[in-house]
């Protein structure tokens, strides 16, 4: 809770009804009293599977949807309870750069269109063509481009649009809601020193979401690890990826063992199955899957407490400032514990390819 | 009298050559060969668009009475169909000395189609039945209908077994016409099924009995082996509604049908080509116009006279309807008895009417609205006439705008005139058998509703005066006279906006013999065979 | 709104794919729909028909000297050939070939001005109950459903029947029978298109619903609505005109081909072949509506 | 089950809707239904008593529930022109246009299938563009007009067949002449939906081809008709589905082909009703087609569900 946070969220809930199978009426925790503060220039990654709510939190912070709980303060001003018109103003300073660069940009418009758009709501009329012309340069798109329409792009070109739909507000805070996930290889690395370089000269902070570890790694000042609607650690970007502290964090870090792995949706799906959300079971809901479950975690659900210099996790291993199994021992007792074993080396081969 | 002496004589001729060009054929149908004979199934393409309900007093108009009421059920009176005169019905003599207390001598030994004895009791049964508020079998929907024939009685009682007495308001010699349209049904049958459900089961005394009814597609009668004035020669009488004059010719082409009412008039060459009897023959009716005499534009006469002149009837039966009508001046047909001879004409001169409308304060023209029926008992080809009029119309300036009901609402709008649901209409295109009755004169031009059907608003007390005569008088003759005479200031007056007198088209198989061309809308059908 | 568990998340992400590369496809046919259609002989030949029956109907009275309500009663019914009536005449004595003729603008108004009255109502409910979704668009769709639940045909007849014959009152009964499949078929691409993450970040922009439906809506659901209201037109000359041939349409006598089909009826077996003259009319200009629409979808590549 | 249990619950508000719009239409026409039931020269006391025996006297909502309360027990009344019970009428016609609708469905049926089959196996051909072609005209073609052509040269000109009616005089019951009676109409109505059965046809048998079971076939020596006959029940359902949801659009069509044939079903009866302003036949016929629709559309939902488990339609 630095004095100079431009964004601040406290005790952050979303909810979601829906069906089951037969019919039923049940209540997805999506998002579960969640807190974060991002600093003034600063990234803040924020990382977890697919499901484990980290889209939503980005929704629910630009304020896409509502909230059912919780404070989003933005320069210190609370969102929340912002008539549509005050929103407005706010939302020239956040902007969102979403994940699929094909359905991201509306197919029927120009590039130039579509980054002179958010101008238009706002209604600056005057100086589009020179903003608009001046952003897409920023990001590395021509004038000729400009002109075309989005089929005509290419995957990265087209984020680049993505971008600068975004940058052209002015903006103090981007949420990047995996930018980089449905690009190349070689693409996701240009876009990511684009989107270095424009925080320099923008003077942007970011909210950057990813699954991808090394990815976050990269880009992040701080990272906070979310699993099932929870912020289970976070932590500055050295701390965490030196001593990850969560049994979730390491199980992650552990899947994932070079820097050049190959994106892959069901990349966290290794080990173990999380459990389903519309069944939520009592205590951390981590315990199906961790090793070191105990009758506590059972009971009681973890909170995140603060460890060493901000380091903060959310177990109850951590509680009696015992020093948990070591990673490779836990791995190795996991391993031969689950039918999953082959897994691993499953994994392991295709990063060879 | 110059102009009615032309005027008569262009009716002869146009008489002479019709019966050249159509009525030729009816001839041979009323001279048949082989005039003995019996047996076959007649059926009869009608042009109901549904079975008329079957109590004493069936819907669908006319069409409903003469294929269904008349068939099933008599009257103590009986209105020759040939001769125009009175026969003997159910009641075999009937006398009057003051026009006031009528007493009826019942026919003796007749019996209904399901036993039931005709008496005196079984008549006053009939009578409460449709006047006794307080009597159980009372029933107010068929009641309603015969109001206008029924409204003149105050009292009525059995003498003796067979001697029924019937007391007026007031002397009435149109009265023994009335009682021709009251039908008597077989007391039995109305107690054993109750008031509703009756017209599904009924009983008469008439020349045929129901065999099968399949609601809206026919009806299946047998003849009436006992029936008193000798059991009619079918084997078998079959009625099928068709309310489309194209689907009637053609189920008579595929032999679906043996007897089809009105045919498409351009079929008719065709027809007689094809070696079928067309049969055509004057008798009363007049396919009208009947204005609404109490708002612009049709209160003044002179519009009334320009609408009627502008149409050129003559064209219209001739070519149009290929000579299956004559051109009408008034509500009379020419070979009626009361038919008014010194009464002007109507002869098409569209400068005229074109005058007339100027004077009457529409050198602009006018638009009117009329209701029509789309097609029914009497009403010939509505849809090809209407239009015919309203091309007619639009030459001097009078546009107008037809719309198309079914037979049974245009007889309800008509009967509720133009203060109900036509109030938005300045007429109502409509055919009357008009003469059919003594009392039609009468009812269409004096009583105003609920008594009579006066609605256009019309309202001339010399005709009051006279009918009132006629009414109240004694000798025939004489009474034939006045109507006359009243029927003429009808006439001059156009309470009427008259276009042509139906001939009665019908097409029958060449296997149907035995028919007497009737001279009025209603048909006996005891004489009609069908050969092999 | 959809909640990406984790157990849907592929597929929900395939269904998007497959939207949008629908629109890209659309949209990688925007130059080459109009080729498409330059190079398609049916096409040409259906526009052709139509332009033809547009032009006639418009210059009707210069083309024919006779006039479309009245004619010569003694000329009634003269056969296809005659002089000076090359089709004949009708049952009044009319020519055939004026009322036809005249009966083209009818028959082109039926078809044309229902659909789009209907697609103005039936597309703005659509859009409405698409964008704002969920109560709004079950209330709008369960009202909907209701006249869903008639063959058009029988819809058309009753609501004509209810407010009685006339040509007003078609052009009332006609767009109420459109309305609910439009509606329908609006409300189903908007909601594709809503699922769409451009569709949100114009959200995040700020714009306002209004700004969002003219720029991102209506401008993606125009072609798949457009190709599926094309399929109408045909539809809706043929329920028009079967409204005239049963008196509840067109009354007498403006000259429209289902009426002129009604008061023919009669003189079917003498000249069946004027008889059905304006039959041939009606199937000729629906047929072409058709082929186009079909082309149309051909060339916007819509059809599934 | 529980599926399509499901559905019908989903369909009660459609269902209510329609019983609001079969009660709403009768009363938004002009003139009051009392005017078809007693002439207006009847004393007063006589139109009241019958205005009381049909209800009309109470106000529109306590009618239409009572209305409503009646139909759902299947009581629909007295009809006003023809004084019989509603529901004898209904079950007469209904019977009289599903022999129609059958009858057409057929015919569309075998014809689209032998046309689809033609056009698939031709597929790009003159034969196949022909199909096509043909498809779209029957689309384009009004039934009633065809109905009237077809009358003029089966029935007036070859005199091969009836021109209207369900059988000739003394001839009920006997199943030929039933036959002879319901070709035309049939035919007039069933041509509109040979277009979509046999594009259907053609789809579904290329889609077939497609797939390896046929190449296996033909490894296996199999005859070409016997390849054929697999094709065919492969194609089967689906085409079954569209002939199903097309008895839907044969039930409005029917109104102008039965009027014209004077065919006494379900369409006639409306029209004849309509005419008449006969208002208990008009609510339980619009009542009744509307009902038929939906449980159609129920139905053909769910055997294409059902067939189909990737089709998931709300």
């Amino acid at each position: 809770m630095t004095a100079s946070a431009i964004l601040e969220v406290e005790g952050l809930s979303k909810t979601f009804k829906v069906k089951d199978s037969h019919g039923r009426s049940k209540v997805v925790h999506a998002v579960n009293d969640v807190n974060l503060s991002v600093g003034r220039g600063e990234t803040v990654g924020l990382v977890g599977e697919s499901g484990s709510g980290k889209s939503t939190l980005a929704r629910l912070i630009v304020r896409l949807i509502e909230s059912d709980k919780g404070v989003v303060q933005f320069e210190g001003q609370n969102l929340q309870g912002l008539s549509s018109k005050e929103m407005k103003k706010v939302r020239s300073k956040m902007q969102m750069v979403f994940q699929d660069p094909y359905s991201s940009l509306n197919p029927q418009m120009t590039v130039f269109d579509n980054v002179a758009f958010n101008l238009w709501v706002h209604g600056e009329r005057k100086n589009t063509n020179k903003k608009v012309m001046e952003v897409l340069q920023d990001v590395g798109l021509s004038q000729r481009q400009a002109a075309q329409y989005p089929h005509e792009l290419s995957g990265g070109q087209r984020q680049r649009v993505n971008i600068a739909r975004a940058l052209v507000m002015n903006p103090q805070l981007v949420v990047l809601d995996e930018p980089v996930s449905a690009l190349d290889k070689s693409v996701q690395a240009q876009v990511l020193n684009l989107l270095q370089d424009l925080k320099q000269e923008y003077g942007l902070s970011y909210i950057f979401i990813s699954h991808d570890l090394n990815v976050v790694e990269y880009m992040s000042d701080k990272v906070a690890i979310m699993y099932f609607g929870n912020l289970v650690e976070t932590a500055t970007s050295s701390a965490l990826y030196g001593s990850p502290k969560h049994p979730y964090t390491r199980m992650l870090m552990d899947s994932i063992p070079t820097l050049s792995k190959r994106d892959k949706w069901s990349g966290f799906q290794s080990i173990g199955e999380p459990p389903d959300p519309l069944e939520p079971q009592a205590g951390c809901s981590f315990r199906s899957r961790c090793l070191k479950a105990t009758s506590r975690c059972e009971a009681e659900v973890p909170v995140l407490k603060n460890h060493e210099g901000g380091h903060r996790v959310a177990c109850h291993l951590w509680d009696n400032s015992v020093e948990p199994v070591s990673t490779i021992e836990w791995l190795e007792s996991f391993a031969n514990s689950i039918k999953y074993r082959s897994l691993f080396g499953e994994e392991n081969e295709n990063e060879l390819e | 009298m110059k102009k009615w002496m032309r005027k008569s004589l262009s009716c002869s001729v146009a008489a002479t050559v019709l019966s050249l060009l159509v009525v030729g054929c009816g001839n041979s149908a009323s001279t048949p060969e082989s005039k003995q004979g019996s047996g076959g199934t007649l059926i009869i393409g009608a042009t109901f668009s549904n079975l008329p309900n079957m109590d004493v007093y069936p819907d669908q108009g006319y069409e409903g009475r003469r294929f269904v009421g008349n068939q099933l059920y008599d009257p103590l009176i009986i209105d020759n169909p040939n001769t125009n005169s009175f026969d003997p019905g159910l009641a075999s003599s009937w006398e009057s000395k003051d026009m006031k207390v009528w007493t009826f001598h019942l026919r003796s030994g007749v019996k209904f189609q399901d036993g039931t004895a005709w008496n005196a009791s079984s008549a006053v049964f009939n009578l409460d039945r449709i006047l006794n508020k307080n009597f159980q079998y009372y029933y107010p929907q068929v009641a309603a209908l015969l109001t206008a024939r029924t409204k003149e009685i105050t009292s009525y009682q059995a003498i003796d077994d067979m001697t029924l007495e019937i007391t007026l308001k007031e002397q009435d010699s149109f009265f023994p016409s009335d009682v021709t349209q009251i039908l008597f049904a077989s007391p039995t049958a109305i107690q054993k099924y109750g008031n509703d459900d009756y017209q599904n089961h009924p009983v008469g005394t008439g020349p045929f009995a129901v065999a099968k009814v399949v609601p809206r597609q026919e009806l299946d009668l047998v003849p009436n082996k006992d029936y008193w004035r000798g059991a009619p020669k079918l084997d078998q009488l079959i009625l099928k509604p068709m309310s489309d004059p194209a689907t009637r010719y053609a189920a008579l082409l595929s032999s679906q049908i043996n007897w089809a009412e009105v045919p498409p008039t351009e079929t008719i060459p065709q027809i007689k080509q094809k070696g079928f009897q067309v049969v055509t023959k004057p008798y009363p009716h007049i396919w009208a116009i009947v204005p609404d005499m109490s708002k612009p534009p049709f209160n003044d006469k002179r519009v009334r006279e320009a609408f009627v002149r502008a149409i050129d009837r003559k064209a219209m039966s001739d070519q149009l309807l290929n000579g299956a009508s004559i051109p009408a001046d008034g509500p009379m047909y020419p070979e009626s008895n009361l038919y008014p001879k010194d009464a002007p004409a109507f002869d098409y001169n569209l400068d005229l009417a074109k005058q007339l409308l100027t004077a009457a304060g529409y050198p602009n023209g006018v638009t009117i609205a009329v209701n029509m029926p789309s097609s029914g008992s009497g009403n010939m080809w509505p849809l090809p006439m209407s239009e015919f009029i309203q091309q007619q119309e639009a030459k001097i300036g009078i546009n107008i705008t037809f719309r198309t009901y079914d037979w049974n609402q245009i007889i309800t709008q008509y009967r509720a005139g133009f203060s109900g649901p036509m109030a938005d209409a300045n007429g109502i295109a409509y055919s009357l058998a008009s003469g059919t009755l003594l009392g039609d004169l009468e009812t269409s031009f004096v009583l105003k509703e609920p008594q009579g059907s006066d609605i256009m608003g019309y309202d001339n007390p010399q005709l009051d005066q006279l009918v009132r005569q006629a009414k109240a008088s004694t000798d025939p003759a004489g009474r034939d006279k006045l109507l006359a005479q009243g029927w003429g200031i009808v006439q001059s007056d156009i309470a009427l906006l008259p276009v042509v007198h139906d001939l009665n088209l019908r097409v029958l198989s060449p296997k149907v013999q035995g028919l007497v061309t009737p001279a009025t809308w209603f048909v006996d059908l005891t004489t009609v065979w069908v050969s092999k | 709104m959809e909640i990406s568990i984790h157990k849907t998340n592929h597929k929900e992400k395939d269904f998007k794919r497959d939207v949008m590369d629908e629109i890209q496809e659309n949209t990688q046919t925007r130059r080459s729909f109009i080729q498409k259609l330059y190079s398609d002989p049916v096409a040409w030949g259906a526009t052709f028909w139509i332009v033809l029956m547009i032009g006639t109907a418009v210059f009707a009275p210069f083309l024919t000297p006779y006039s479309p309500v009245s004619g010569n009663i003694g000329n009634r019914l003269m056969p296809i050939g005659t002089p000076g009536h090359f089709l004949g005449t009708d049952e009044q004595g009319r020519d055939m070939i004026t009322r036809i003729l005249f009966g083209g603008r009818m028959t082109l108004l039926m078809g044309i001005v229902p659909v789009a009255a209907a697609c103005l109502v039936g597309g703005a409910l659509g859009v409405i109950a698409g964008y704002f979704g969920k109560a709004v668009q079950s209330i709008i769709m369960r009202c909907l459903d209701v006249f869903y639940a008639f063959p058009a045909l029988v819809l058309a007849i009753a609501i004509s029947a209810a407010l009685g014959p006339g040509v007003r009152n078609t052009f009332v009964s006609l767009p109420i029978v459109f309305i609910a499949p439009i509606a329908r078929v609006t409300a189903t691409a908007v909601q594709q298109i809503k699922g769409l993450e451009f569709f949100e970040a114009a959200r995040v922009s700020g714009a306002s619903h209004w700004m969002i439906i003219r720029f991102h809506l209506i401008r993606n659901i125009f072609r798949p609505v457009f190709a599926y209201v094309s399929t109408l037109i045909g539809i809706s000359i043929l329920v028009a005109s079967s409204l005239s041939f049963l008196g509840l349409g067109v009354t007498p006598p403006t000259a429209e081909w289902g009426a002129m089909l009604r008061s023919l009826q009669d003189a079917l077996y003498t000249q069946p072949t004027v008889a059905i003259a304006p039959g041939v009319m009606i199937f000729l200009t629906a047929l072409a509506f058709n082929l186009l629409s079909d082309s149309i979808q051909d060339a916007l590549d819509v059809r599934s | 089950m529980t599926r399509l249990f499901h559905r019908f619950l989903q369909a009660i508000p459609t269902l209510f809707g329609i019983t609001l719009v079969a009660f709403a239409l009768v009363h938004i026409m002009p003139g009051s239904p009392i005017d078809a039931l007693v002439p207006p020269d009847a004393s007063a006391d006589v139109r009241a008593q019958v205005i009381h025996i049909y209800g009309l006297d109470k106000p529109l909502p306590v009618q239409y529930v009572l209305w409503l309360t009646h139909a759902v027990r299947g009581d629909f009344g007295m009809s006003i022109g023809m004084r019989v019970p509603v529901n004898q009428l209904l079950a007469q016609a209904i019977q009289n246009t599903l022999i129609l609708g059958v009858a057409a469905a057929f015919f569309s049926f075998v014809t689209g299938t032998v046309l689809g089959v033609l056009a698939g196996l031709n597929q790009g051909k003159w034969i196949d563009r022909m199909v096509s072609t043909l498809g779209l005209a029957g689309v384009s073609i009004p039934a009633y007009w065809l109905a009237m052509v077809m009358v003029i040269l089966f029935s007036i000109q070859l005199g091969w067949l009836p021109s209207s009616g369900m059988h000739s005089q003394g001839q009920e019951g006997n199943v030929l002449d039933l036959l002879a009676h319901v070709v035309i109409p049939a035919i007039a109505l069933g041509f509109t939906p040979v277009g979509v059965i046999s594009r259907m046809v053609r789809t579904s048998l290329l889609q077939v081809v497609k797939q390896d079971f046929v190449l296996a076939l033909r490894a296996k020596g199999l005859m070409r008709r016997q390849i054929l006959w697999h094709l065919l029940r492969n194609a089967a359902l689906p085409v079954l589905t569209v002939t199903g949801l097309e008895l839907g659009y044969l039930l409005g069509g029917s109104i102008l082909v039965e009027t014209i044939f004077a065919w006494p079903g379900l369409g006639g009866l409306l029209n004849s009703a309509i005419g008449l302003r006969d208002i208990p036949v008009i609510q339980a016929g619009i009542l009744l087609i509307g009902t038929l629709f939906v449980l159609m559309n129920i139905v053909v939902d769910f055997v294409n569900s059902a067939v189909d488990p990737r089709i998931q339609r709300t």
